[in-house]
């Protein structure tokens, strides 16, 4: 059967959603892809104070991998890392269960665990340095109620210093999480519920067994937002101490910022970069996958 | 008004005499003083230029001490549209000139006759391959201590000259409860007490092998070891506190006796002053333990870009401006620093200011006007950061000096291949 | 209410956090309203002695950043110049990506999509060499479009997340019946995708507004004298090297700059769980 | 040539066929019901003849013009949607407005359709409302009266009563037919439900696998199934599938069943009278439960009765009739029974077989034999 060529108005409609859509791929190809490339081509050159192109094959890997920040830094991303996306979902998820309770000024708690978020680490980054500092913040007020041995000098402990970072920034995103959460919690079909009470499921094993195990959409899209965070998060650490003491709370992110711009080392600084976003894709990829895979019904 | 468009006509007229280019263009100044005094005694520049029909567009950006300026310096660099004139430490503008980013001023400056007036060690960075690239706007001194004078005087203490001298008077304030030195924990600040220990037990030669030539025997020597000691032993006469406690924080403890002593640059000047106290009288400014005779300065210039040639005049104009006798006097007065150019009159200067003034021309007669490492004159940033990162372990940890001392040839070797 | 003490406690709990997350706009609120000598005396947490609101004047209009003494008021409309236009243009490609994505899908569209979403991912101090030198080849360094231009495409990638999970869960029979009743492409989404994506919008435009309002990398780099956010002049405010810091003016600054984003999450916080419920959450 | 002609029509995703040849030929005003379980390919033929989805080969034709490339919105046609795929922000007039806008129609000529059509379906009253504040069935209205604004060549609709409950399914049912009955228009409609396809159609198309099983009349299907496939989908509840052998008694054919107690019996089969030659041959014999009856209650017409006694097993009294489940050929069969019988679970009782409803197929082709 003689199968008359599609009109050119048809084709144009076949056409037009990816023309829609073509300006989109041509940013992303050229000012994320095009970027990361120029950055590995960076990682392999000489560059240090502007890029510049001579070859030095893996010599920036090498240097990296003696420098003892790099280690620290990277040590204090996993212990940041870990924490931070552990205890923000525990806390959050806790937060939601509790705000779920048919909370009676629950728009204005929530509003005030979410806020954190809006703010940037520039506009607290003062407030925060102040009350963990043990001579004017939280250890000086609680000694002066009278506990006289109270001690909280942990953004001045070398050991300790990484988790006040994680306090700060558990403060930030945990609000954000609980809400992710509560969305979840909200489109659980209630009836399911009202099946397990009749099934006389205690309140604790009904979240436990039916709730969270519900929930799983909304921990992997947490997850994401919290994983990235993690391993982009700057602005805190600045803000905070500074990669200090000493350098004891350097994270990937100041390292490779403080390689590329001030010491301009540009190459080591670009291998820093690659393995971070290498640890990004070794998180986000099996994501991907896994979100991607589904639709194909 | 009468005598403004006057002067605005006969600045136009000089130009075109000059055979320039008439249209007086804007300057674009990227710098990093930002906030209170420092950027006021900036517009006085401002107002300056102004008159002479150059408009100033100004483009601040703070924090890390310019390291955030030097972030955007590069983007605007790399994309092809730099500012005018950006204020760089000395180091840097080295490094910009290397790269080929900086413009000209050599006419500016033979019309000016800065040569003649302008320390040799401030030329060496002010001048690339022969041509004037940069313009310097001040010298700071960071070779400083500073004394609470009344705790010195009820414990019958003199200023020390020595770091020996110096231990012992901290001692006896430790004793007595006092904190002997406040400081605070952030790697500049570390590396500021660390030039001043380097300079004061190792004498000016020393620094000069050690710091600015990056020589491996020197940096590998005993006495380096003696000045990881003394570092160790500093460690001792600060307070628990210290880590991450910004510098002003520091000079507070010291203005309201909770501390004896602090190393400091002459910045410090500001917050004494706001604090209603006197340099050199409520709170002593003597030459840091063992670097009487010698100066360690910190220039601010502003450098000049290779810019299009209609923003060349108002570049020339700018530059000039800057190292006009008048300018350097009201700014550096506010600054707390002292002139660039040796021809300015102390007197409006305070005492610490008036000592700095003596203090240039005899270093530099013998040689010891040297470079500050903690202020970015003693090395390119990636030594200098790795310095940095060694005296900062070391002071916050428990490493021995010879350890230290170690890891701080690696980390010169490794940052300056 | 046989459970009162169980609830109390549980209140008890909410109240607790709502210290924590309070704590540190407490600290800054407090401080903001007392002169200055009273900060440096101590008492960080005490409530102001001598209540006064100079500091907030003096940020608002009075300090010194740069070499101006202007306060943060003319960098507020600065912020905005470029806030407003990046996040209703990165919003409008999101949800016409998102759009084409689900209702117009085709061979390849989700490997697209995957490649999209990795650039949410991206650190941004990575991008900003290269990304000066593609400004200033398209004639767009320093100028406020080059940087809208910047917040939008790091943006898009974010919106084209959020509205793409979003319309996935929206009918497609709607789109079908809008096509037999003889809407194209466009009208469908104008007439029916986008006034149908209002939780989702305001998800969006949180997530967006928040982020590029408080950007200080990109403004710091990208910006021109006359065009700096304000982030950067807060930054001018607060991080003076060698100049004396005004902890008061510091704080009610650093207030001032957050108050956009603080009324965002104030006024349309109560959508953002509603908006999440209605597809971001869902896998 | 029909009015809508589905011409030697398939559809593929890349490898994966899931409508096979087809070939079906509609005329002007007639009611076509596509039936079948789910996956059968009666929502993609659908579909593609909305051009919501494109035609792998074959020909699409609406009064002879091929309409394979045309857009949905210009094959004047107008489809209902299970969901009705109301529009959420508009109110009820402007989801039946739009489509009309989009054609370009005139304000003034739109209002006055839309006031006709809400007479029409009794919707007046909600015409300012949105979607959300209006029930099942006044959503159904609304959707239909959005279809009728456009005078379509051809109706389509896809399940538009599933969301429904049981009885607005069954007024809605009646409306829809007085609907057709009143405009005349051509109708495609798919369903599920074979109730819903006898009643309403005038032909119908029992689809399975991607293939048309049988088309006919309501009436022809529900008598001769093509096969074991439509005889066991249309009717409720289903005709009794029962494992026979055919039998040739001195010419007159048979159809030999066995019950649960071993013994066997024979019934009269006059319509494999064509079948002489396959004595032995086994069988599968349909047999509808309305055929399967106490003998006060067997067809005064039939010219087959034959009445024999079996066990019953079950009794299932169902208001109007009385099911009753016997094992026949060692699977359960069910009679339909007047309401008031005396058979008593258990006990034997005597069953009348209507072997003129009767049919039989080939146990491995499923096909129809008689």
């Amino acid at each position: 059967m003689a199968r008359s060529a599609p009109s050119a108005a048809a084709r144009m409609r076949e056409l037009l959603p990816r023309i829609v859509l073509s300006p989109t791929i041509a940013l992303i190809a050229i000012f994320v892809y095009g970027f990361i490339f120029f950055t590995t081509y960076l990682s392999f050159s000489d560059s240090r104070m502007l890029p510049s192109f001579g070859w030095v094959g893996f010599d920036n890997y090498v240097k990296l991998f003696q420098l003892r920040t790099w280690d620290i830094a990277i040590t204090n991303l996993a212990i940041f890392g870990t924490l931070y996306i552990g205890i923000c979902c525990v806390l959050g998820l806790s937060l939601a269960i509790l705000l779920d309770q048919k909370i009676r000024a629950e728009g204005f708690i929530r509003t005030v665990y979410l806020y954190p978020m809006a703010l940037s680490f520039i506009v607290t980054g003062v407030a925060w340095k102040w009350f963990l500092d043990p001579g004017i913040g939280l250890e000086s007020v609680v000694q002066g109620w009278g506990w006289e041995s109270f001690e909280f000098n942990w953004i001045k402990d070398r050991d300790m210093a990484i988790y006040t970072i994680v306090i700060a920034a558990v403060w930030q995103t945990s609000g954000f999480v609980m809400a992710t959460f509560l969305a979840g919690l909200r489109g659980i079909d209630s009836e399911i519920l009202h099946a397990a009470e009749v099934d006389g499921a205690s309140k604790f094993a009904l979240y436990r067994r039916i709730v969270i195990p519900q929930l799983r959409p909304a921990f992997l899209s947490a997850f994401v937002v919290l994983a990235h965070m993690a391993i982009k998060s700057y602005d805190l650490v600045v803000a905070l101490t500074n990669g200090g003491p000493g350098t004891a709370t350097e994270v990937p992110a100041t390292f490779m910022y403080s390689y590329t711009f001030t010491r301009n080392q540009m190459g080591v600084g670009a291998a820093s970069a690659e393995i971070m976003l290498l640890t990004i894709a070794a998180v986000i990829v099996p994501y991907l996958w896994s979100e991607l895979r589904e639709p194909k019904r | 008004m009468k005598y403004k468009m006057m002067s605005r006509l006969m600045a136009s007229a000089a130009l075109v005499c000059a055979g320039a280019s008439a249209q007086a263009a804007d300057v674009e100044v990227l710098h990093w003083w930002t906030a209170g005094g420092e950027a006021a005694a900036l517009n006085v520049l401002k107002e300056d230029l102004s008159t002479k029909g150059v408009g100033w567009e100004d483009m601040p950006v703070a924090g890390g001490g310019g390291e955030a300026a030097q972030t955007t310096l590069k983007a605007r660099v790399a994309s092809g549209n730099p500012p005018t004139a950006a204020q760089l430490l000395g180091m840097q503008v080295r490094e910009w000139a290397q790269e080929g980013a900086l413009g000209d001023l050599t006419q500016a400056a033979e019309a000016g006759g800065w040569a003649d007036v302008v320390p040799g060690a401030l030329k060496d960075f002010a001048m690339y391959d022969g041509k004037w690239v940069a313009v310097p706007v001040n010298i700071h001194r960071p070779n400083w201590l500073w004394i609470n004078a009344a705790i010195f005087e009820e414990n019958g203490l003199t200023p020390p000259t020595t770091w020996e001298e110096f231990n012992t008077v901290a001692q006896t304030l430790k004793d007595k409860g006092i904190t002997p030195l406040a400081h605070g924990g952030q790697p500049w600040q570390d590396a500021t007490v660390f030039d001043d220990v380097v300079l004061g037990i190792g004498g000016a030669d020393f620094y000069r092998k050690a710091i600015i030539e990056a020589d491996m025997d020197a940096l590998g020597s005993d006495t380096m070891v003696q000045v990881f000691d003394q570092m160790r032993t500093l460690r001792g006469f600060v307070d628990d506190n210290f880590s991450g406690r910004d510098w002003n924080l520091a000079t507070a403890m010291v203005l309201n006796g909770e501390a004896a002593m602090q190393l400091m640059g002459d910045w410090a000047k500001g917050e004494i002053i706001r604090a209603d106290m006197v340099p050199g009288e409520d709170i002593l400014c003597v030459a840091a333990p063992g670097t009487e005779g010698s100066y360690l300065f910190n220039t601010d210039f502003f450098a000049a870009f290779d810019v299009s040639d209609d923003n060349r005049d108002a570049q020339m104009e700018l530059a000039s401006a800057v190292m006009s006798p008048s300018f350097q006097e009201a700014f550096n007065l506010v600054k707390g620093s002292i002139p660039a150019r040796t021809d300015v009159s102390p007197e409006k200067f305070d005492a610490c200011g008036q000592k700095a003034m003596k203090d240039i021309v005899e270093a530099e007669g013998n040689g010891s006007l040297l470079g500050s490492l903690a202020h970015g004159h003693g090395q390119t940033s990636a030594v200098q950061r790795a310095i940095f990162d060694v005296v900062t372990e070391h002071f916050n940890s428990d490493m021995s000096s010879q350890d230290a001392v170690e890891e701080l040839q690696i980390a010169v070797e490794s940052a300056a291949m | 209410m046989t459970l009162r003490p169980a609830r109390l406690f549980l209140y008890l709990i909410l109240a607790v956090f709502c210290v924590y997350y309070l704590l540190p706009l407490y600290v800054m609120l407090v401080n903001s309203l007392k002169p200055l000598s009273e900060i440096t005396s101590g008492g960080m947490m005490a409530l102001p002695g001598d209540w006064t609101t100079a500091a907030w004047t003096n940020a608002w209009s009075q300090a010194q950043v740069g070499v101006e003494a202007t306060g943060l008021k003319p960098y507020f409309m600065n912020s905005f110049l470029m806030v407003v236009p990046a996040v209703a243009i990165a919003t409008l490609m999101g949800a016409l990506n998102g759009y084409v994505l689900t209702k117009w899908s085709f061979k390849g569209a989700t490997v697209l999509f995957g490649l999209i979403l990795f650039g949410c991912f991206i650190p941004f101090q990575i991008v900003l060499i290269p990304m000066a030198r593609a400004l200033g080849f398209l004639g767009l360094a320093g100028t406020v479009p080059g940087l809208i231009f910047v917040h939008i495409i790091y943006g898009i990638s974010f919106s084209t997340l959020y509205f793409r999970n979003y319309y996935a869960a929206f009918p497609t029979e709607l789109v079908r019946a809008a096509e037999i009743d003889g809407a194209g492409f466009f009208t469908i989404f104008w007439r029916i995708m986008l006034p149908n994506s209002g939780p989702i919008a305001v998800v969006c435009v949180i997530w967006l507004f928040t982020n590029i309002w408080n950007d200080f990398l990109f403004g710091a780099s990208f910006a021109d004298y006359d065009s700096q956010p304000m982030t950067v002049a807060l930054n001018n405010l607060v991080q003076s090297s060698t100049g004396v810091k005004e902890y008061n003016v510091h704080f009610a600054g650093a207030i001032m700059a957050a108050l956009p984003t603080l009324l965002v999450y104030i006024v349309a916080g109560r959508f953002f769980v509603r908006g999440l419920m209605s597809g971001s959450v869902k896998g | 040539m029909g009015f809508l002609d589905i011409d030697n029509v398939t559809k593929s995703y890349g490898a994966v066929k899931v409508l096979n040849e087809t070939e079906i030929s509609v005329e002007k005003g007639e009611f076509l019901v596509l039936v079948g379980p789910s996956g059968c390919g009666k929502s993609t033929l659908l579909n593609m003849i909305a051009g919501l989805e494109s035609v792998t080969s074959g020909e699409l034709r609406i009064n002879g013009r091929r309409i394979n490339e045309a857009r949905p919105a210009d094959r004047n046609i107008a489809m209902v949607f299970q969901s009705y795929a109301l529009y959420p922000n508009m109110t009820v007039r402007g989801n039946i407005s739009f489509g009309m806008e989009m054609h370009g129609i005139p304000k003034p000529e739109r209002e006055k359709k839309i006031a006709a059509v809400a007479e029409l379906l009794q919707i007046t009253q909600l015409l300012d409302r949105k979607p959300g504040q209006l029930s099942g069935g006044q959503r159904q209205r609304v959707a239909m009266g959005r279809a009728l604004t456009r005078d379509p060549d051809v109706f389509l609709f896809d399940e538009p009563l599933s969301n429904l409950d049981a009885k607005l399914r069954v007024d809605m049912r009646t409306e829809i037919k007085k609907l057709h009955a009143k405009l005349g228009t051509t109708i495609v409609y798919v369903t599920h439900d074979q109730i819903e396809a006898l009643t309403l159609s005038t032909r119908i198309a029992v689809m399975f696998g991607g293939d048309v099983q049988q088309l006919g009349t309501p009436q022809e299907i529900y008598d001769n199934p093509a096969n074991m496939f439509v005889a066991g989908f249309m009717g409720s509840p289903a005709m009794n599938l029962v494992p026979a052998r055919l039998r040739n008694i001195g010419g007159v054919m048979s159809a030999e069943v066995t019950l649960a107690t071993g013994t066997a019996i024979t019934l009269p089969f006059p319509k494999a009278s064509h079948l002489t030659q396959d004595d032995g041959r086994e069988i599968i014999l349909g047999i509808r439960p309305e055929a399967l009856t106490d003998p006060e209650g067997a067809s005064r017409d039939s010219q087959a009765i034959h009445q024999v006694d079996i066990p019953v097993d079950v009794i299932e009294p169902a208001g109007s009739d009385t099911f009753v489940t016997v094992s026949l050929g060692g699977k359960d069969a069910i009679g339909r029974f007047r309401a008031h019988t005396s058979a008593r679970s258990g006990q034997p009782f005597p069953f009348a077989f209507d072997m003129e409803k009767a049919v039989a197929f080939d146990p491995v082709t499923e096909a129809r034999l008689a």
